[in-house]
């Protein structure tokens, strides 16, 4: 599968790299040293506007940056919710005061991000939120839970979406807050998931407290500052993401569990985690196996090469795209291809295994991790939006067609919430 | 094919219905699970004495019911709609078969009665590479000193291998693949828990050196016995999971009735009602499988034959898909351990492996079939 | 596959049925004399309750007794639309005098019936029929547009619905009625569908007339009449329906092609049309085209397999059910275990024929049949109510969950039309 | 992968598109697909002299402009888009493909510039009994009396067979299957029309006896050259069929847009919406498997084989899927003779066909993915 990028900044950009790298890479360097050291070269965000810290090139680059440490050996820039969400929100709507306090910490890894988007009750429903937000005097007052928040515990910030009135209509009433973990009100709890393992987190807030000065967008307009960080999350979970392949930013208080930024690259090759099941593993797996001539094995891997490379080039289609309706047209199926990857994919492997597929780790070939991504694939319809969602929205944004009748958009929430306990009520009666 | 449901049959139901309800509820379940045995020996002896469950595929010479496979199916698919963990499958279907089948009248009287009752508790270790009781490719060989046999060798992937007493074992001797009775305790049997994704229904490795072990039928027929004695055991797993997968479209229905999102139950969403819809064409038609193959079971020949494939391949891929259903409809709380959709979907996967995967007895169906 | 029917009163009807054709059967009546011999004897809908020219039997009955009359060689009891649903519903809702009226011409075969129920702007929403029926005096008049009426050429009867009244809810100003095509205010016009046959009409009414006895079930009444006819539509074109295999009743004004019972025997014995292409015939294929060793052929040959056993065995649980609600349960799924039958079907036939598959009657493999089988199986999904509307009614019917939020049930439709012009016009400006 | 799509691509399809809105519209479609030749004479020479599309695959030593695959990419999709009964694949693509290809520059240059300025038709005649122009199973044979040819034997399945004015023939040969070139309207060549489910693109069955043929390219080198005349042609194909489901999709959100039932656009329901959404993912991707092949098929090698077998395979099921779901969306009108959905389908039928199904396209892919 050879590829070539017949664009020739990009070849320039690799010789940068490596040209600042031969003359800049310390792995005696402590990681936050080391960070700094690539964030106040531009490295971290090559695609931000200079004067924010990058170096204004196109939203490829970060991609391409980061490939070349990865070659090169040193550890790479830092990546993580922070650079795939954060910054770029903050940056979109934040004000030159809030950019300047929150981004260079995010180019220079020192402040790991979260999400506080979800609630037990606003899934899919996002905007069903009720985590509640009570100002006072120069502060918010946050109570309430969230949930489904990945790295929580490792984080010292999160994107906390909270109601900040309850008496206006639901979309209106919602605000975005850069919100500290590093206080008293605050209990993260893991969430055990299919897998046995526990990446996300509950979080709960008793009384938690956020600076005026931290809401970003403004009060109610939050609802609007989340479109953006969805369509980053999107672009992120989808095919073209670049920043899954990227080292974790700042754990929490900036300690790091390596000493080095030599060590952390090592710890960074190395993979860990419920590895990805793709292709290559099952085309190895089916020749160990001995059913490379299963003719319905070549038929399913034929497919998933189908859907992976389709997957891939949509996603760089999305990327060049030369106006703005076609790259988020394309960006918006990411979604959904991936979907079917990870599902075929999981299949495919479980179908390899035959009998082996019942073992779990440590047994079973490789240690185990085909059938604890067979688990993990269950939940790829759903985290980052179901399925059923990416549908309505593709539906809707891309093709225009109309969105479904629900309850008043226009009613204050609070009589909307009102209304449906007690539909609630008559239908469990 | 009747169809017809009898009286008995809904009684039957009703009994093993209420029963599980009460002791193996979820809670229960997990308990079971997560025990080093894998199962609850409270709930088994009921299941067997109270109930007179383990003997009803025995006939009434040794100790048994003797009834039909459709009202074993009953049971299954009430087993299968609890999750039950519990070593019936193994001791009750596969076990109790194999000595039925194996037509050796002296040994059936020394188990089949204790079996009947759960005194003892059977398993059949056969698969070593493969999950289709096909014992041609044994590597685990049977050497006859005298009278006496031993066996050596090592099995893998053995239901109830753990919680069994007795061990029904193929192994390879002169005369071509046989069957053996084992004591499981003997010193001489080393068993290993494996590590499974379903965790409901523990499997174990087990190896024998120079165990001894009783010959059980006719040397060389165990091909012939194992074969009908999977097509068996496949009916009553069909059965399983067709009852699977009845509550988990009930799980879904019920869950998409309750949960609001957008300000209405998400059961009022086109895209959750088809999907439901969709769910409950597969679980009609695979309790339809079930219910024929069942029908057809009792007495062996080709129509008993292409029926059980064709039941094993449909449930199978039918409790999976609604499984997973159930999950998505679920959504991110469908994913958590504390929740039960897990269990089910985890069950769904080791059941359409167990015996053969789908695409396995679809093969074998297509062969059935003027193919 | 060996079936054996356990219950002893199916082979005692079996045995009757044989001992009477042995009496009765006459190749040389014609045929209008043959049904009406047949239809004395009880014979056509042996299902039907003994004073209602039947013989009081269960369901499943009335397939039998064609299975043993084609069996025996003898022209099968009539069958068509006015069996499988004009003579359950008048049977249903009717009065004793129009029973007495219709139902016996439709069970000596005199009388054809076609249904009259689809309009251009009433497909998947029926009960948005618009054609009228306006009183004047001891009539009604008929004014408006069916569409997708079979049969309807060589029909003498309709299953007419059309709105009474245009002042009441939706569903309530819709009346159904037992229509004369005979007369010269109709217009039927076949339509020609993707196949290039024309098995469906246009029908057009200009003040055509319809006597007020010929209301069944009442003014207004029609939609509760109208699930009974769909009821028994549903059963008949999914896997359990046993007029399908019926020799269509009284052609139009008693028209006849054949001039004598036996010679309608032999016809009939003959498949003409669309053959469905069923698990044999591409068993057969699989073989003739050298395929029947190929996995992937295989694969989809036992799926087809499990898909139309399963589904012929769910309408005989639905046939034999001892309560209500789950033989409705079952039955309401034939439409949709059909469809999957007849496109997996098609695809296997199109993959079996490679390039042959390009070719159209009269060229291809047995006349090109597959390629019309393909060209037919798109509709499959359509005809009877769309699968999405067949997914909606068992979702809330034997689901129980909740119907969409939709306009007003309770306006007036004529104001409800109104509407629906104005948000059109609004939405193509 | 460059996925960049340059300003003469814009222009080049602005300028087709605007061309067929006016010429090719569901009318002239229906017109010309039923006419005799199965195409519109005016349209197919507007085409290549006023657009100048047929010289686009020549180099301009034989009288083209040597254009990329992408460019040609650009016009094969609207050819899709509008349906256009047009000879254009059979002779841009295929004919002179395998002219160019056969590297026989003395017979290039009697027909290239020709051909190039549209006043030959070519077609190829390779198809026997399958549509994968593999020769290797030729019937048809060629014998040499001097150093003159003449062909015996028949052809199936030949786009614009009877449209063509030359054709390029494969037969075997003593060293081979080889080439040949044939004037298709020679006494001694047989043409019969084959009735075809899609009418948009006629074919024709051709018998030969003892027709006059002129050796094109070495004899014995038909397998290597039509190998890389099907690699071109199904990347080509791939444009269209991902051109034409476009189209589909737009006439299926067109519809759900402007159909009321309930007193709802249909586009309303999420059953529908869900629909579309899938049907854009289908299309896209298709257009991305069609864009890259295009992108690797003006050099021979391994990238290009294997993406242009990725791209008629998926394109292929993409646009089939997405023609049914057009007429499903459309509900009974969609089933009519009289709408265009109907000319849809079947046109994504026989393009799924033509020139290997989308299984054998993906055992190719397979073999070219370390399988």
């Amino acid at each position: 599968m050879a590829e070539q990028d017949d664009d020739s900044w990009t070849e320039r950009l690799r010789d940068d790299v490596r040209g600042w790298l031969a003359e800049n890479w310390d792995p005696a360097l402590d990681v936050p040293a080391w960070w700094q050291r690539v964030a106040d070269a531009g490295w971290t965000a090559a695609h931000f506007p200079a004067d924010k810290g990058g170096m204004g090139l196109p939203s490829q680059a970060s991609g391409i940056v980061r490939e070349e440490f990865t070659t090169f050996g040193a550890l790479a820039p830092p990546g993580g919710l922070g650079m795939l969400m954060a910054a770029p929100t903050i940056l979109t709507h934040g004000t030159p005061e809030q950019i300047e306090r929150f981004v260079p910490p995010i180019l220079n890894g020192s402040v790991g991000w979260c999400q506080l988007f979800s609630e037990p009750g606003a899934g899919s429903d996002l905007a069903g939120l009720t985590t509640r937000a009570r100002r006072e005097g120069d502060k918010f007052i946050i109570n309430g839970q969230k949930v489904w928040s990945s790295g929580a515990l490792q984080s010292d910030y999160g994107m906390l979406l909270a109601r900040t009135d309850f008496d206006v209509p639901k979309h209106a009433g919602i605000s975005w807050f850069a919100f500290s973990l590093n206080q008293p009100g605050v209990d993260v709890r893991p969430l055990r998931e299919m897998t046995g393992q526990a990446l996300f987190n509950e979080v709960f807030f008793d009384d938690a407290e956020v600076p005026v000065e931290d809401l970003i967008g403004g009060e109610g307009n939050g609802w609007a500052v989340t479109q953006t960080t969805l369509f980053y999350e999107r672009v992120g979970i989808g095919a073209g993401g670049s920043f899954g392949r990227a080292p974790n930013a700042g754990v929490k208080n900036g300690i790091y569990p390596q000493t080095s930024a030599g060590e952390a690259a090592k710890a960074f090759a190395t993979p860990s985690g419920p590895a990805t099941v793709a292709l290559p593993d099952l085309i190895a797996l089916a020749h160990a196996k001995g059913r490379a001539d299963d003719p319905n094995i070549r038929e399913k891997l034929a497919t998933l090469a189908c859907y992976t490379d389709t997957g891939r080039w949509t996603a760089r289609r999305s990327v060049v795209a030369d106006d703005p309706a076609t790259a988020n047209r394309l960006a918006l199926l990411g979604k959904v291809a991936q979907t079917r990857i990870v599902k075929l994919a999981a299949e495919i492997g479980m179908d390899l295994l035959g009998p082996e597929a019942m073992l779990w780790p440590p047994d079973g070939p490789d240690g185990g991790r085909f059938s604890e991504y067979f688990a993990f694939s269950s939940a790829s319809s759903i985290y980052g939006g179901t399925d059923q969602i990416q549908r309505n929205v593709i539906s809707e944004r891309v093709l225009g067609l109309p969105r479904e009748a629900g309850p008043s958009k226009t009613a204050p929430y609070r009589e909307v919430l009102e209304s449906q306990r007690a539909t609630a009520e008559r239908s469990t009666r | 094919m009747s169809f017809v449901t009898t009286d008995e049959q809904k009684a039957l139901r009703q009994s093993v219905r209420s029963f599980l309800e009460s002791k193996s509820d979820e809670a229960a379940v997990r308990a079971a699970m997560v025990s080093e045995l894998g199962f609850d020996r409270a709930l088994w002896e009921q299941l067997a004495g109270q109930l007179g469950l383990a003997g009803l595929a025995i006939p009434e010479e040794y100790g048994g019911s003797a009834s039909s496979m459709s009202d074993l199916a009953v049971v299954m698919s009430e087993l299968g709609r609890f999750l039950v963990c519990s070593p019936y499958f193994a001791s009750v279907i596969l076990a109790t078969n194999a000595f039925l089948e194996s037509g050796d009248k002296e040994v059936c009287l020394a188990y089949l009665p204790r079996l009947a009752a759960g005194e003892l508790i059977g398993a059949l270790a056969v698969n070593e590479q493969t999950a289709e009781l096909a014992p041609d490719a044994d590597t685990t060989t049977a050497e006859q000193g005298g009278a006496d046999w031993t066996l050596s060798g090592e099995k893998n992937f053995v239901l109830a291998g753990l919680a069994a007493d007795v061990l029904v074992v193929s192994a390879a001797a002169p005369s071509g693949p046989s069957l053996f009775v084992v004591d499981a305790t003997h010193a001489s049997v080393e068993r290993t828990a494996l590590s499974v994704m379903d965790m409901t229904r523990h499997q174990a490795r087990i190896s024998f050196t120079q165990t001894p072990a009783t010959l059980l039928g006719e040397a060389g027929a165990a091909a012939a016995v194992l074969s009908r004695v999977a097509e068996i055991a496949v009916v009553a797993l069909a059965s399983e999971q067709a009852g699977a997968a009845e509550r988990c479209l009930e799980m879904a229905v019920d869950y998409a009735k309750t949960r609001f999102q957008f300000g209405r139950q998400i059961g009022s969403f086109q895209a959750i009602k088809h999907l439901c819809a969709d769910m409950l064409l597969e679980v009609e038609a695979a309790k339809s499988a079930a219910l024929y193959a069942a029908e057809q079971g009792d007495e062996a020949g080709a129509e008993a034959t292409r029926s059980a494939h064709l039941a094993k391949a449909y449930c199978s891929d039918a409790f999976m898909k609604v499984a997973a259903d159930n999950v998505q409809i679920h959504g991110g709380i469908g994913f958590t351990w504390e929740y039960a959709a897990q269990l089910y979907y985890k069950r769904a996967k080791s059941s359409q492996v167990l015996l053969g995967t789908p695409g396995h007895h679809r093969e074998k169906l297509a062969a059935c079939s003027g193919l």
